[in-house]
């Protein structure tokens, strides 16, 4: 399966197509915020309270006069840091992880990976994502320390069988047969041949990692400093039983179309990359 | 006799081992490190001493591995104390607040996990038409939607008067059958509407996966039903990833799942006890609902494997 | 057509099930059966109290329950307005000696704890004085994890040395002495007027010591008190009270209770006048935080009194100056706006270099000339309208208006924004948006706090302050954000201070340096001449001569821009119109069940089958 | 009433939809007769047990297409039989033996459950019934003590006898047509013959016609009387086995012919 084919099944299948052009439509609206070119008045209270849509609010404004378009496009942002960096971070963590557990399977190191896996699974998540951040309070990165500990799970479990199976295979035999460390080999042949798994774990931990925040936001242990859909859905919590919808439907909209859009991506992925190279 | 026995050590072994760790991991993380009570207990103008002494009494200037050691020993002992903020013994506020979370969250559970199943049969079955098409599209659909857009949703819509206003808005004053389906109805969809879409594509995949194998097709050229053959063959088989799915959520689904759903809706359950004593640092709560949960999870590992046992000859 | 039978089989099943589901669901409402003929009052609360532990009451929702569980030696006045003390379970008020030292208090007799198993035989036995001096007692006993000691320390004779002595309650405070089992006698180390309000707080209410004893910390879940109601239920989302039959017999006065014909009419109370309270057979109180489920249930019919939510105000105002209630809910309902008696003011920490005290006099005035361009730049209009729909009341000050030291020529009734003044400040003391340092605004997190500090950076912005150096420094929890700011970490405090009773000395002390952190005085503030003012003033009973001395206080307070302050809230409550009663819970002596009776209409407040 | 028990007319298969689909059998016509064992013979992939699956009908309708002129099993034409009614036919009229004798069987029931549902679904025989006619079944196909082998889990047994068990509830209600889709290639050399055996053995004694699937020449040789050759889907020769050895027409059969001698050599 090389990368031609990948792209050739990807372009056949219009759901994975949507959620591409989804995903980098999003991408192009975080970089504008990153640019300083939208949102960035998402803290100035600039119009009355609860304003309906109109030209100046195209989103209506919130109970402090907060423009909602310039607080919903600003979280696209919120929420692409956030993605990125939890999908990132503990894709990468779980890859390495893995892989040495696959590695080493049976020995020492792979038990206590295991274990500590085993660990994390039994904790509840909200109690345990809530603990680590009421443990670093007041860091901003609490919450992404929370998610990037329960996430690699998934991926190291996947990667580990990966490189169980791959321990056997001839050329890595060869490699070894031709001095290459260990690591090494880790490294050049095993990580390479698990980045079916780790591309779609990732957009798998990106989703979660959204999804995540939003609760978290809404439990008061989320997003500290600027603005993030969660918080947005959070005020509307209130506002909504008062009849007030801007908040609500902005956030969840936005949020839902992200969210559909890595979906669709990560199951035309999945498809994509399958090894055994099956359909849908 | 040793050739039954040795797994079955090691199987206990490994359980204990993962308590242990459990415990630690969430000991340090809830309590070590866990939020002071202190400074709300306190009263107004309070000393520096009477701060410290309450800090005392809290035990929270008893060295680590003491504090360890009694979490372990009330565990044990199921001598859970009482919660620092109410003086309710933990034992009276779980066994208050559990069966309400129980049934609380069967009805969403059971039916996430039936509608899951029936439309994973259905969509397995009817692979790569329309209606599996459409089954899918919404599963992901659902897999997209953020729980608390759901309850937000799901309260302004059968809630209020924006909606159908059909159901009380939060709360569980419940006394019979009636005022039972009257407060559980909302959460119990919500639940529904948030589950299906992880539900449906698990059991999708794992139906399609038995529907493919060989004794299915043998069934069907020796004229096995359609019914017979999803019903009777592809069920019966996929009992254990089935049985292991549902075992293994339900701590967390009691815990975490009605955790928000408890503190949204307001139902005075484990999870709202829980996200109370997170928010006012109740230790003794938390230490009880973290640690039984790792207990319960362990047992229910075990329970499990023996449940899977008896469904698969294979492995028995 | 192909495979399918299976599947469709559930399906219909599925529509069953639904189809049952909707029929149960369609006679919703009224299941609770309570349908006797007892009369019932629902009093929702927007919060639960902690724990009914009287030592432990130290939020409203708590003494709400105390005071109705239990038995204080006094309580305010029902009906007058201000607040007048009277004598509850006291025969009279506290007789004093000529220095203000001794009070010597007579209880009156047939007061009765409720059966409960903690007493010999199950029987509930007399209160007798020497219950009063275990119970203030306790507070001075760190096993009861006591909230009310402050009220106390170090006013009582032998009582702060009876704690360091290991708090043995066999050891007699010579300060706190039961005469005989009516009579009670406080000494005190100086006059301290203040001491009969303080007897009338859910603090002070009296419980039995085998009590006590018998339930441990549970206790706290199972109140024995004399009170007119006993508990019935009590978990996180509510309490269930029933009246205490054995309730000392005493008609209500109207005429005592300071009754006023002109204003309060209306609420239909002159039939009351010789009946004796409790009057409701059953008391219960759903505690419902959200808003919109306490207004949702409200306006069901499922509690007859709520503190209604802000978001609500829309529909429920007619009017805001005066608030007076639309024509659509006046119908059903009565309103009552009441001013709190408290405010919210955001403190600065003055222990801090970069915003409060300094060692270099030069950076002090510039820190100082900082601090006032942030008060002159707080908008409490825009404050008021958004968080409070415009009906609080900003005031200028620590004294807050329904304080009766209150001045309401020096505190502005709104104090002015003064945007120009603001950045005139600035620039004179040489502050610039880049050598201005960064602020921390403290706030445990909620949607509103977060809104709070949002507005409070948008008002800096509007004075050049760059929004980045306005940071928000979030807490989990209530306890967490407290310790942080009780250990002089915070910058900037958003509290809210409730008063104890109606003397401005105890905002004052909000003020007074010996206070500072781990004391109340989360300013950090201290002020030599404001010192000198508060101990003098501390023991002088109320008269102009004090007034005057607490109006200097707090313009030495406001000129050395010590904290933004402040806004009382308004609070909008609502009652079921077939009640007779005057609901007020602004203020923090709790609110009495017993007074509440049906009116003329009564009909919705028994159960279904009324005839 | 007519001489064959099969008759298949032009039969096409498509696999795949929209740009991937892709035609596996390709106008396939044939006729198997009464009582008759015809073998069916090409290398993997060729389209023999497409062909197969696609006379049962148990090709995925979502995923696939079959077209045909005729399909007719003794008086009944199968073709656009709806998938209801054509389940009337499996297993009672045609039945199928498959590669994988194991797989074939239900892990999770045991033997004797599995045998009697074929009885009890399609001559309507209750419990008792059923269990006694599988016991005869599974005597006939060889097993000297039927009533072990039924409390018996599949993964309990050997392939052989979970490929015994395998003919016997295809041969259950004593089918016009059997179709056996390689029957021994996934058995031991040993057990292979003895069970082929027993196969034809039985057809014989139900006078069965059996469209026999395999790519093994010499089976093809022993056991059947005329042979089918296939190659990408499509039918390249049809003759009787001595012809087929002595006189092949076809390109293809003659270097199946050569590799095969080559393997036996």
């Amino acid at each position: 399966m090389g990368t031609r084919r990948t792209w050739a099944h990807l372009k056949g299948d219009r759901a994975g197509l949507v959620g591409l052009l989804i995903v980098l439509f999003f991408l192009g609206v975080a970089a504008t915020v990153w640019l300083g070119w939208l949102g960035q008045g998402w803290s100035e209270a600039s119009g009355g309270r609860w304003l309906t849509p109109n030209a100046d609010h195209w989103f209506g404004t919130n109970l402090l006069g907060q423009d909602i378009f310039a607080r919903s496009v600003y979280s696209v942002r919120t929420a692409f840091e956030i993605g990125l960096v939890v999908a990132l971070v503990s894709t990468a963590l779980g890859a390495g992880i893995g892989a040495l557990a696959g590695w080493y399977a049976d020995s020492w190191i792979d038990g206590s990976v295991m274990w500590l896996k085993g660990v994390l699974d039994a904790i509840p998540f909200y109690l345990f994502v809530a603990a680590i951040a009421y443990a670093l309070q007041g860091q901003w990165w609490a919450m992404h320390l929370a998610m990037i500990a329960t996430f690699w799970t998934t991926t190291a479990r996947l990667v580990r069988a990966e490189a169980m199976k791959l321990r056997s295979h001839d050329y890595v035999r060869a490699a070894q047969a031709m001095g290459l460390t260990d690591m090494r080999i880790i490294w050049r042949h095993v990580l390479p041949n698990t980045v079916h798994i780790l591309l779609v774990q990732a957009t798998i931990a990106f989703v979660a990692a959204i999804k995540t925040e939003v609760i978290l936001s809404f439990l008061g242990i989320g997003v500290q400093d600027g603005v993030s859909w969660g918080l947005m859905l959070a005020e509307s919590t209130q506002e909504v039983l008062a009849g007030h919808f801007a908040n609500f439907i902005a956030a969840s909209a936005m949020l839902f179309l992200l969210v559909l859009g890595f979906n669709l991506l990560s199951d035309a992925m999945q498809d994509a990359l399958d090894p055994r190279g099956g359909g849908a | 006799m040793r050739e039954v026995m040795r797994p079955l050590a090691r199987k206990l072994f490994q359980a204990l081992l993962l308590v242990v760790g459990v415990t630690l991991i969430s000991f340090l993380l809830m309590v070590w490190f866990g939020p002071d009570q202190t400074y709300t207990l306190i009263g107004k103008n309070a000393t520096t001493e009477q701060i410290a002494e309450v800090r005392h009494q809290l035990g929270y200037d008893d060295p680590f591995l003491l504090r360890y050691g009694e979490y372990l020993l009330e565990l044990v002992t199921l001598d859970l104390g009482v919660s620092n903020a109410s003086g309710e013994s933990v034992r009276t506020l779980l066994a208050r607040t559990v069966p309400i979370s129980l049934v609380l969250m069967i009805p969403g559970f059971v039916l996430g996990n039936g509608v899951g199943i029936a439309l994973g049969l259905a969509s397995a079955h009817r692979r790569g038409r329309r209606s599996d098409r459409l089954i899918t599209a919404l599963s992901v659909t659902g897999m997209s939607i953020s729980f608390l857009v759901v309850l937000i949703a799901f309260q302004v819509l059968f809630s209020t008067p924006y909606g159908l206003d059909l159901f009380p808005v939060r709360g569980w004053r419940v006394s019979g059958w009636t005022s039972y389906l009257h407060y559980v109805t909302v959460p119990t969809l919500a639940l529904l509407f948030v589950t299906f879409g992880y539900n449906t594509r698990f059991y999708r995949a794992l139906f399609i996966e038995e529907i493919g194998r060989d004794h299915i097709r043998a069934a069907r050229a020796l004229g096995a039903s359609e019914s017979v053959i999803l019903w009777k063959h592809v069920l019966k088989n996929s009992m254990v990833p089935i049985i292991t799915r549902i075992m293994f959520s339900i701590p967390l689904v009691v815990i975490s799942g009605s955790l928000l759903i408890e503190s949204y809706f307001g139902i005075p359950g484990i999870g709202q006890a829980t996200f109370e004593a997170i928010t006012s640092g109740d230790q003794p709560v938390l230490k009880a609902v973290v640690g039984l949960t790792a207990v319960a999870f362990v047992a229910i590992q075990f329970l499990t494997e023996l449940l899977c046992r008896r469904l698969d000859p294979r492995l028995g | 057509m192909s495979r399918r039978g299976g599947v469709s089989l559930l399906w219909i099943g599925l529509a069953m099930a639904a189809a049952m589901w909707m029929t149960a669901c369609s006679d919703s409402s009224q299941d609770d059966p309570v349908g006797d003929q007892r009369l019932v009052y629902r009093h929702a609360l927007d919060g639960a109290p902690r724990s009914l532990d009287p030592a432990q009451a130290s939020n409203v929702y708590a003494k709400i329950l105390a005071v109705n569980l239990y038995d204080t030696l006094y309580r305010y006045k029902y009906l007058a307005r201000p607040y007048q003390l009277t004598p509850n379970l006291a025969e009279g008020m506290p007789q004093v000696s000529a220095d203000g030292l001794i009070y010597t208090i007579r209880i009156k007799p047939g007061a009765l704890f409720i059966d409960d198993p903690s007493f010999p035989g199950g029987k509930g036995r007399a209160v007798a004085a020497s219950d009063f001096v275990y119970s203030i007692k306790r507070h001075f006993d760190p096993e009861t994890r006591a909230q009310g000691a402050w009220l106390w320390q170090e006013r009582i004779v032998g009582l702060d040395q009876w704690q360091k002595d290991g708090a043995d309650y066999d050891q007699e405070v010579p300060g706190l002495r039961a005469l005989d089992d009516r009579t009670l006698q406080i000494q005190l180390i100086s006059p301290f007027p203040q001491l009969a309000h303080t007897l009338a707080q859910g603090f002070s209410a009296v419980v039995p010591r085998e009590a006590v004893e018998h339930y441990g910390r549970e206790f706290a879940i199972n109140p024995v008190g004399s009170g007119p109601y006993r508990l019935e239920r009590f978990n996180s989302s509510g309490a269930v009270l029933e009246k205490n039959e054995r309730f000392r017999q005493h008609p209500l006065s109207l005429e005592a209770e300071g009754y006023d014909p002109a204003s309060q009419a209306r609420l239909g109370l002159n039939a009351l006048d010789g009946r004796v309270p409790p009057f409701m057979d059953r008391i219960e109180v759903p505690f419902i935080a959200e808003d919109a489920a306490r207004w949702n249930a409200f306006i069901a019919g499922e509690v007859d009194f709520i503190k209604a939510p802000v978001t609500q105000f829309d529909r429920i105002l007619a009017s805001r100056n005066p608030p007076t209630l639309s024509e659509e809910l006046s119908q059903r309902y009565n309103l009552a706006a009441n001013l709190e008696s408290g405010f919210v003011h955001t403190d600065f920490n003055m222990d801090d270099p970069a915003i409060g005290y300094h060692p270099d006099p030069d950076q002090a005035s510039r820190n100082k000339a900082l601090r006032c361009a942030i008060v002159n730049a707080f908008d409490w209009d825009q404050r008021n309208e958004v968080f409070y729909y415009g009906i609080g009341r900003a005031f200028s000050g620590i004294i807050p208006p329904t304080a009766p030291e209150f001045d309401a020529a020096q505190s502005r009734l709104a104090p002015q924004r003064d945007i120009a003044g603001a950045r005139k400040l600035l620039r004179e003391a040489g502050w610039n948006p880049r050598n201005t340092p960064v602020l921390e605004y403290g706030f445990p997190s909620s949607v509103t706090e977060r809104q709070m500090f949002e507005q409070f950076r948008s008002f800096m912005a509007d004075i050049g302050y760059p929004p980045d150096k306005v940071r928000p420094l979030t807490f989990a929890t209530y306890g967490d954000y407290a310790r942080a700011y009780l250990n002089r970490e915070v910058m900037l405090t958003t509290t809210g201070w409730t008063m104890d009773y109606p003397d401005a000395e105890n905002t004052m002390q909000l003020f007074y340096g010996a206070n500072a952190s781990p004391g109340s005085n989360s300013a950090n503030y201290v002020n030599p001449e404001f010192d000198r003012l508060y101990r003098a003033s501390a023991t002088m009973p109320p008269s102009p001569m004090r007034t005057s001395i607490y109006r200097s206080m707090n313009r030495i307070v406001m000129e050395d821009c010590a904290t933004i302050s402040g806004i009382s809230r308004t609070l909008i409550l609502l009652w079921n119109r077939e009640l007779a009663m005057l609901p007020d819970r602004s203020f923090v002596g709790g609110f009495f069940f017993r007074f509440v009776a049906p009116g003329v209409g009564e009909s919705s407040l028994r159960g279904e089958s009324s005839d | 009433m007519t001489a064959s028990a099969l008759d298949i007319r032009h039969l096409s298969v498509d696999l795949g939809s929209g740009k991937e689909r892709r035609t596996v059998v390709d106008s396939v016509s044939f006729e198997l007769r009464r009582g008759e064992v015809l073998a069916l013979v090409g290398e993997s992939g060729c389209g023999k047990s497409k062909t197969a699956e696609a006379i049962m009908g148990l090709l995925p309708p979502g995923r696939s297409r079959v077209r045909a002129e005729r399909i007719r099993l003794g008086e009944h034409e199968l073709k656009d039989l709806p998938s209801r009614a054509m389940r009337k036919f499996r297993g009672r009229d045609i039945s199928m033996v498959f590669q994988e004798p194991r797989a074939a069987l239900d892990p999770v029931f045991r033997v004797g459950q599995q045998v009697s549902s074929v009885f009890r679904r399609h001559r309507g025989h209750s419990g008792s019934k059923a269990r006694t006619a599988s016991a005869e079944m599974l005597l006939r196909v060889g097993f000297a003590e039927p009533g072990r082998v039924m409390r018996a889990y599949p993964h309990e047994l050997s392939g052989g006898m979970c490929q015994r068990i395998g003919i016997a509830m295809a041969m259950a209600c004593r089918p016009q047509v059997l179709i056996a889709d390689e029957p021994t290639s996934a058995l031991d050399v040993t057990t292979q013959a003895q069970v082929l055996a027993q196969l034809i053995r039985s057809c014989r004694q139900e006078e069965t016609a059996v469209l026999l699937i395999t790519h093994d020449l010499g089976v093809v040789a022993q056991y059947s009387q005329r042979a089918l050759v296939m190659r990408q889907g499509k039918l390249v020769e049809e003759a009787s086995v001595a012809d087929l050895f002595t006189r092949p027409h076809n390109e293809y059969t003659r270097s199946l012919l050569t590799m095969a001698q080559a393997g036996m050599a």
